[in-house]
C-alpha cells in the first residue's frame, strides 16, 4: 500500500488531513495512527492564535461548515508540546502552515526546516492575504508564486501547496506552485458557504462564513484533482468529502498519488483506519497489487 | 476502535424525551457523571456529524441515555429499537467535580440528563446533595418515580421539584432565592439551558461557592481535535467543551461572550 | 406570498428551475403551475441541440450532476410547440437562452421580445465562450458586461442574468451585468464536477465532468446570493438545493427577492408547490405576512 | 400530486431479487405492459433521486415491482416492509405494441419484470406469446411456479427457460438460433442487458421483424423533462427513455452509439 510522493514514502495513502485531526494523538484511543500514512497538523501559525467567534461548526446536506478560524497553539508549543508526541511514530507528519503574510511563513517554515519528527510542509494558501487586500493567496497565481518561492527558499523538507476549490480554475494556481518549486499539490481546502437559521434568522455560524467540507463537495474534488493532474506534472493529494476506500480510489483514478481524509473522521473517529482496510479490499477483489496501477487510471 | 453498539431499549420518558439504553462495552468503561458519548443519529452521510449526549447512567449492563427531541438527530435516534446498533464513541470530557461535602445540584430541563447521574453517584458514595429540578410545567419532567409522600425520584435518588407554572412542587425559577438556597453549601453542580447557567453563575461568583457548569456547543469531533466547540474562557481565548468540558468551573468562563 | 422581481409581480416567490421543469408542462400530473410563481424554461438556443453524450446524469452525496450539454428544441419548435401550452395559464414564463457567441444570444432574445407568453429572459452566461477560447462567459466580467449589454439593447422584457458559481468571487460578475442594464440576478448555476465508478475506471458521465446541483450545494448557493444581494442593488433569484419551504426562508434572508427550485423536483415532482405550501406555513408560523419582510433580513 | 404509496408486501423472491407490492392509488392507474414507475428509494436528501422499476403486474388491489439488489438505492429498498409508506410517481413512459399476433418475448435477467407483466396481459387478452427466459443458472430465476411437468410460470403465464450453464430447461443463450425462432414470429418484445438486447436487434433486423426492446438509462425526473435519460437515435440525437421509451422500436436506436 506504500506510495511515494515526492521522494517521501508513505506506509499507506491515506492521510489524515489537516484541521481534522488535531496534532496527531487526540484519536488514538479510536484507532491505530501507524495503520495509515500519517497525517496532516491543525495549521501552526508562529503566535498562538485564538480562532473565530463561536458557533465553529454547522451541519449541512452531507457536509459540514466550518470557521475555527485557524485556532492553534502557536509554533513554539507546538514544537515543544506535540510534536515530541509523534516523533517516536512511523506515521508521517506533515506541517501545515499558515501565516497572514509571507514573512510569516518564512519564518514558519524556517524553523520546521530540518526539525527532527516534521516529514514535510504543507503550505496553506487558502487564507485571505492581508497585504494582497484580504483576497486569498491561494486565489491569486502570483501570489502563490511568490509565497511557494520564498517558502522554498528556506526549506529542504518536501514542499506541499494546498489549493483552494474558490476559484473559477485551479490550474493556474498550480502552476504557479509548480513553477515556484513546490513538490507537490494537495487539493481541495473546503468551499466558501454559508449556513441560516430560518427562525432566529441569524448566521449558524459566528463568521457568518464557513468552509463546506464532507462528501457534498466530493465531486468538486474529484474535479480539480482531475484538471490539476493531467496540467501539472506533480504529485497531487486529493482531497474533499472521502469517506470509503472507493472513494480513496476514485481520486486515484482521478490522479492522486494519495489522500488525506477530513470530515470523515467526525462521522466515525476510526475512519482513517477503516478506509485504509477498505482500499486494501477493493484492492484486493479488483486484483490490483499496487496503488500506483490506480494513480491517474481513468479510462474514458 | 469506534464503537458499534447494541441498543437494549429506546422508550419514550416523557414530553418528547426517551431514554436510551445502551449495551456499554467500552462506551462506558469508567464513564463518570458529566461525561458524554458521541451518538450517530442515523449510519450514512445525511446527518453527517453524530450527537453528543450526557450519560445518564452506567451498569455493568447498560450504558444510558436520556434525550429530547430537538431536531432531525434526535428524531432519528427516538426511531432506534431493541437489537438495532448505534454508532458511538465515548466517555468524553471532563465530569463533575464529586468531591464537595455538601453540594446542591440544579439540573433545569434536561439538565436532570446528566445530573441524576451525579446524584446518584453522590449517594452512592454516602454524599448527600441537595437536588433541584427545574422545569416549565408538571408534563416537561422526565419519567422518574414518586415516593408515598409524593417526592420525586429518579435514577434512584431523590429531587426537589420546582415548576415554573406551580403544577407540581414549588412555584417559580429554578434560580429563585438561590442566595438562600446557597447557605451551607461547599459547590454548585449545574446543568441546564445558558440563562438559567448564567444566572447560577452571577449568584455563586457573589457568594463565592463554586460552581461546575456543564456547558452545550455543537460538536464535531468530541476528542479535542477538532476545535469546533469553542466557549469563551475568562482569561481570554477559549476552552473547548468536549475536552476541557462540557463541566467546567464557572470562573474560566466568559459568561459575557457565551 | 406575492413578489415583485423588476417591477414585473410573481404570485409566489418559489420558481421553477431552468433545465430541471421542462418546457413547463411535463409536471402537470403532479403539480399545478399556477400554484407556484412561474418557471424557467429549459435553455432555448437558436438551432436545436441534440446535447451530450450519454450517461448525462449520475448521483451524487446529497445531490446529482448533469451533462445534458443543453439539449433542447431550438427556438422554432419552442414558439410554435411549447410556449402556446403555457401561454395562458397565470403562471409566469421566464425563458432561459443559451448561445454560444454574442450573436446568437443577441438574436434570441430578439425573436422572444414581446412574444407573447413570454415574461421575462433569463441570461444563461455560464455556457462557454467559443470566442473567448472556451472560458465560460460568466467567468469574466467584461464578458459579462458585454453580453448582458448587447442582449440589453434588443429587448425590453424585464433581463435576468444567470451567474456561475465556478468562480472566486462572484461580485464581479454581478456588477458587470448590473452595470450593463440587467434587472436581475439569478443564481447559482451548477458547480462543475465529476464523479467516477471506482470498478469501471469510468467517468460516470459521457461529458466527464458535469454540474453538481442539490442540498449538496445549498451553502455555496447561501453564500454568494448573500455576497451578491449586499453589493448589488438589484433583485436577486436564488437557488441551489432548495428542497424545503425553510430553506426558501434560508435564501430570502440571506438576500433573494425569489427563488428557484430545481433538482428537488427529481426527488419529488410536487416538490414546487409543496415547497410554496411550506413557505407558507413557515411564515404563518412565525407571523410573517410578507414575504418581503424576510427579504434580506438575516440578522448577525 | 405525489404519491406516497403503502407497501403491501415485500418479499424474496430470487437470488436477491424482492418482489414489492404496493397500494396502486393513481400509481397503477390505466398502467400498461413495459410500462414503469419511480420510486424514491428512502425519505430524505441522500439518496435524492428515485429509481426507475417496471410495473410487474397491477391487479385492482395492488402494483407490484420486482427488482434486484444492485446497489444502494435497491438495497434500501429491500429493507422497507408492510405498512410502510414509499414516495412514487407514474405510470409513466411507452409501453410494447400489444397488437401482435404471434409475438415471441425474450427475457433476459431481470427483463422478467417487465415482460411477464406483458405475457399475461397479452394471455388475458387472447394471445399465446411464445415466451422465453434466459438466466446465467438456475439459481437467478425469479421465483415463479412449476406444473406437474415442470413448465415454469410467472404471473399466470407459462416460460420456456434457458440457461446457460444448463441447470434448468435448455442450455445456452437466449440469442442462440434466434433466427429460427423467429419463424412465424409477427412481433418481438424484449428487455434484457444491453448484449442481448443489441445481439437480439440485429437478427430482427436482418430478419426483418419488428423488434420492441425496453431500454434503461439512468433518469433523473421520469417525465421527460430533465433529458438526462437520452439514448442515442438512429435518426440522429437522442431519444428519451422514459419518454419515447423505455420501450422503443429498435429500428429508431441507434445500437452501435448506445
Ligand atoms: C456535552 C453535551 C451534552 C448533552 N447532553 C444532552 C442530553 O443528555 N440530553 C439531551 O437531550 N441533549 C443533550 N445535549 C444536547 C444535544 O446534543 C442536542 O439536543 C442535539 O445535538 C440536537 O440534535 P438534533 O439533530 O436533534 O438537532 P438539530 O438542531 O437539528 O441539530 C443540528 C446540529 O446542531 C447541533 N446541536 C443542536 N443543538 C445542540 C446543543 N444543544 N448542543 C450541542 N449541539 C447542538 C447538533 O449536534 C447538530 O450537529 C447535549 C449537548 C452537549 C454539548
Ligand atoms: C425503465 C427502467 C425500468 C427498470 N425496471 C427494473 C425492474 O423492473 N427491476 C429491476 O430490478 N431493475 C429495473 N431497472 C433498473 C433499476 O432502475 C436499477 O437497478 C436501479 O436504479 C439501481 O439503483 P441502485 O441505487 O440500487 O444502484 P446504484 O448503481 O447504486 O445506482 C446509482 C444510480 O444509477 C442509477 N442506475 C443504476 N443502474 C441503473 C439501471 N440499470 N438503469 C437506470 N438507472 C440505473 C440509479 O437509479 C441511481 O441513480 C429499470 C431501469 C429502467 C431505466
Ligand atoms: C474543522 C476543520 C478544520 C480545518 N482546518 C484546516 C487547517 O487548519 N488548514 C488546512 O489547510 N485545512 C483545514 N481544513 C480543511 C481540510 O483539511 C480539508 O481540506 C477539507 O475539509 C476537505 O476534506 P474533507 O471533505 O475530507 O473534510 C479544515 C477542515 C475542517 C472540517
Ligand atoms: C438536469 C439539469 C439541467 C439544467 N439545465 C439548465 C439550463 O439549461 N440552463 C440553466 O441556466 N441552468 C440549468 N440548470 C441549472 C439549474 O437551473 C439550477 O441553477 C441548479 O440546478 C441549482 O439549483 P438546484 O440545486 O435547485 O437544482 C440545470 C440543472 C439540472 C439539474
Ligand atoms: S468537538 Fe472537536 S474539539 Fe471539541
Ligand atoms: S428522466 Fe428526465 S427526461 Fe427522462
Amino acid at each position: 500500500m506504500a506510495v511515494d510522493i515526492a521522494g517521501l514514502l508513505f506506509s499507506s495513502p491515506v492521510i489524515a488531513a489537516s484541521g481534522t485531526f488535531g496534532y496527531g494523538r487526540e484519536y488514538d484511543d479510536y484507532l491505530d495512527l501507524e495503520k495509515i500514512g500519517g497525517f496532516v497538523t491543525k495549521g501552526v501559525s508562529l503566535e498562538p492564535r485564538d480562532g473565530n467567534q463561536p458557533p465553529r461548526i454547522a451541519e449541512t446536506a452531507c457536509g459540514m461548515l466550518n470557521a475555527i478560524g485557524l485556532a492553534n497553539i502557536g509554533l513554539e508549543k507546538f514544537l515543544a508540546d506535540k510534536l515530541p508526541l509523534v516523533e517516536k511514530t512511523r506515521a508521517r507528519c506533515v506541517v501545515n502552515l499558515y501565516g497572514e503574510s509571507a514573512e510569516e511563513f518564512e519564518k514558519l517554515a524556517q524553523a520546521l526546516d530540518a526539525r527532527q519528527g516534521v516529514d514535510a510542509l504543507e503550505l496553506n494558501v487558502s487564507c485571505p492575504n492581508v497585504k494582497g487586500g484580504g483576497m486569498a493567496f491561494g486565489q491569486d497565481a502570483k501570489a502563490v508564486y511568490e509565497l511557494t518561492r520564498v517558502v522554498r527558499q528556506k526549506t529542504s523538507l518536501p514542499l506541499w501547496v494546498k489549493l483552494t476549490p474558490n476559484v473559477a480554475d485551479p490550474v493556474p494556481m498550480a502552476k504557479a506552485a509548480a513553477d515556484a518549486g513546490a513538490d507537490a499539490l494537495s487539493l481541495i481546502n473546503t468551499i466558501l458557504a454559508m449556513a441560516i437559521d430560518a427562525r432566529t434568522r441569524k448566521p449558524k455560524l459566528g463568521n457568518v462564513y464557513g468552509g463546506l467540507s464532507g462528501p457534498a463537495i466530493k465531486p468538486v474534488g474529484l474535479r480539480m484533482v482531475h484538471q490539476v493532474s493531467r496540467a501539472v506534472d506533480l504529485p497531487v493529494v486529493g482531497m474533499g468529502g472521502i469517506m470509503t476506500g472507493s472513494d480513496v480510489a476514485e481520486y486515484l483514478l482521478a490522479g492522486a498519488s494519495a489522500v488525506q481524509v477530513g470530515t470523515a473522521s467526525f462521522s466515525d473517529p476510526a475512519s482513517c483506519v477503516r478506509i485504509a482496510d477498505e482500499l486494501a479490499a477493493f484492492m484486493k477483489e479488483q486484483g490490483i497489487a499496487e496503488v500506483r496501477e490506480l494513480i491517474g487510471g481513468l479510462l474514458s | 476502535m469506534s464503537l458499534r453498539v447494541k441498543v437494549i431499549s429506546n422508550q419514550p420518558a416523557g414530553e418528547g424525551v426517551y431514554l436510551l439504553e445502551l449495551e456499554p462495552h467500552e462506551l462506558g468503561r469508567g464513564a463518570m457523571p458529566g461525561q458524554f458519548v458521541m451518538l450517530k443519529p442515523a449510519p450514512g452521510r445525511d446527518p453527517l456529524l453524530a450527537r453528543p449526549f450526557s450519560i445518564h447512567g452506567v451498569t455493568e449492563n447498560s450504558l444510558s441515555v436520556l434525550y429530547k427531541i430537538i431536531g432531525r438527530g434526535t428524531a432519528l435516534l427516538s426511531g432506534f429499537s431493541a437489537g438495532d446498533i448505534v454508532e458511538a464513541w465515548g466517555p468524553l470530557g471532563t465530569g463533575y467535580n464529586l468531591d464537595y461535602r455538601k453540594p446542591l445540584l440544579l439540573a433545569g430541563g434536561m439538565g436532570i440528563a446528566s445530573l441524576a447521574f451525579a446524584a446518584s453517584y453522590l449517594q452512592e458514595n454516602g454524599v448527600d446533595p441537595e437536588s433541584i429540578y427545574g422545569a416549565a410545567t408538571v408534563r416537561d419532567l422526565v419519567e422518574g418515580y414518586y415516593d408515598s409522600d409524593g417526592r420525586y425520584f429518579i435514577s434512584g435518588a431523590p429531587w426537589q421539584i420546582i415548576t415554573e407554572d406551580g403544577t407540581y412542587g414549588e412555584t417559580g425559577l429554578i434560580t429563585g432565592g438561590l442566595d438562600e438556597k446557597l447557605a451551607g453549601i461547599d459547590g454548585v453542580l449545574a446543568c441546564g439551558p445558558l440563562p438559567m447557567l448564567k444566572a447560577v453563575a452571577q449568584v455563586c461568583a457573589e457568594k463565592q461557592v463554586p460552581l461546575d457548569a456543564s456547558l452545550e456547543a455543537p460538536m464535531a469531533c468530541g476528542l479535542g481535535a477538532c476545535l469546533g466547540c469553542a466557549v469563551p474562557a475568562s482569561q481570554g481565548g477559549y476552552l473547548r467543551v468536549c475536552k476541557e468540558g462540557p463541566v467546567v468551573d464557572a470562573g474560566k468562563v466568559d459568561w459575557e461572550r457565551v
